[in-house]
């Protein structure tokens, strides 16, 4: 028996959260299923929609697996992401 | 301005308020990769101790210290938070290209994260070279790249008992 | 190069080897007016604690030190001489100017004079600010014209019993 | 009875010699006298004649009275005279 579009598996990617998205979120880490090849724009879509987050996603950057990546990365299971608030180090 | 956050924000934040090894190891980190994160008071003679070198005739510094204002707003104290893993990641990558970028023998910078006072130190960068300038324009882009791509956030609590997030770029 | 001075020429530069007064007066003198001459170890500590200030953000600060060459010439150790009543009024002049130029809180610079070894430090300089910029650009600022117009000298004693004037201009 | 020109008593000038115009002369003060209205290059021109200097005065500063003067300053009696070779702080 076949279908037209395979259902694969959803993947799982951990969160990190950090300064005012910690804020938004009420909590430091999440873990979260997602559809395979899904992008990182996204899961900072599902991410909005849970917490009722409105700060679009080009005003913060996005590190995976503790590395800066381009927001258009696809995720891959096992992933941590993490949404970066404006930086005020220094 | 918002209010403090409640309890359940302050626990999101409390993990990026400590970091995960000890206070050696930490020192290590910035003698072998140039960069580190200390949520305790940095020693700045110890982090200088590790720039001594006979070859080098200048040695350039600078110290972030917390101020007892912004803008028109009395400062009562602050706190900073840290990505740790993701903040030694793009400090070891930004001590590396300022020793390619400029002629320069050494350079040492460490972030302190935690509750800060006012007057206490948050960043100390220390540089040394042969030469005057590549210690001075390095130490200073140093920090203007620390300010822009390091993962740190800073939190100022005043007087009326509201507190703000900054941003370096806004 | 030439050979080192006779013993006569040596007893002649003697007076410009010291300072005038003591130590405790030189600090006092270098909180004053921003500028001091000293004829022992510069204590950095000792200066920087004149610039604890909570208004201030920044503190840049830069170091010269003895390097163990010049040029290709390895350098066995050196000798700063000075003119003191001059420079004290040359710096005391550049201080104040620093201070209108850039929009910086403090300034202090201590120079030191007599015989220096390798890895000891000649200058120090620091200034404090709200902000960073102001306080690295009035850091160099200071250095570059302490280079110029502060009169001191330098003579460098090589591994062959050979010495030589030095000159920042040239 | 009258002289055409007025024979005035020179002056008396302190130097203070410093660096390679200390190595030059041997000694770290002079004490000389010059006719009045002298200017500092000729001051420096009697030093260069005492001690056999050839450096030209355009290489050196002078300071009087322990602040920078310009070369052509006017001597008075009792000033302290440093010729400046190039400095080397820093």
């Amino acid at each position: 028996m076949s279908t037209q579009h395979t259902e694969r598996a959803p993947i799982t990617v951990h969160l990190l959260y950090f300064a005012s998205v910690a804020e938004a979120t009420g909590r430091h880490e999440d873990v979260v299923h997602i559809a395979p090849d899904s992008s990182l724009t996204e899961l900072y879509a599902q991410i909005q929609a849970r917490y009722g987050i409105t700060r679009p996603y080009r005003e913060l950057r996005v590190a995976v697996n503790d590395d800066f990546a381009p927001w258009t990365t696809v995720l891959q299971d096992g992933d941590w992401v993490a949404f970066i608030p404006p930086v005020a180090g220094g | 301005m918002t209010k403090a956050p409640s309890t359940l924000a302050t626990d999101a934040h409390t993990p990026a308020l400590r970091i995960k090894g000890d206070t050696d190891s930490a020192y290590h980190l910035a003698y072998q990769d140039g960069f580190a994160l200390l949520d305790i008071p940095i020693d700045a003679q110890r982090l200088k101790d590790m720039l001594d070198d006979e070859r080098c005739g200048a040695f350039a510094c600078f110290e972030g210290w917390v101020r007892n204002h912004n803008n028109a707003a009395a400062v009562e104290r602050l706190t900073y938070y840290g990505y740790e893993a993701l903040a030694l990641n793009q400090g070891r990558a930004i001590m590396s290209e300022a020793k390619a970028r400029f002629d320069i023998t050494h350079a040492v910078a460490v972030h302190r994260i935690g509750e800060l006072a006012i007057g206490d130190m948050a960043v100390w960068i220390g540089v040394v070279s042969a030469h005057r300038y590549p210690a001075f324009d390095a130490c200073r882009w140093i920090l203007d790249t620390i300010k822009a791509d390091i993962p740190v956030w800073k939190q100022e609590y005043y007087a009326d008992d509201s507190s703000q997030w900054l941003s370096n770029n806004g």
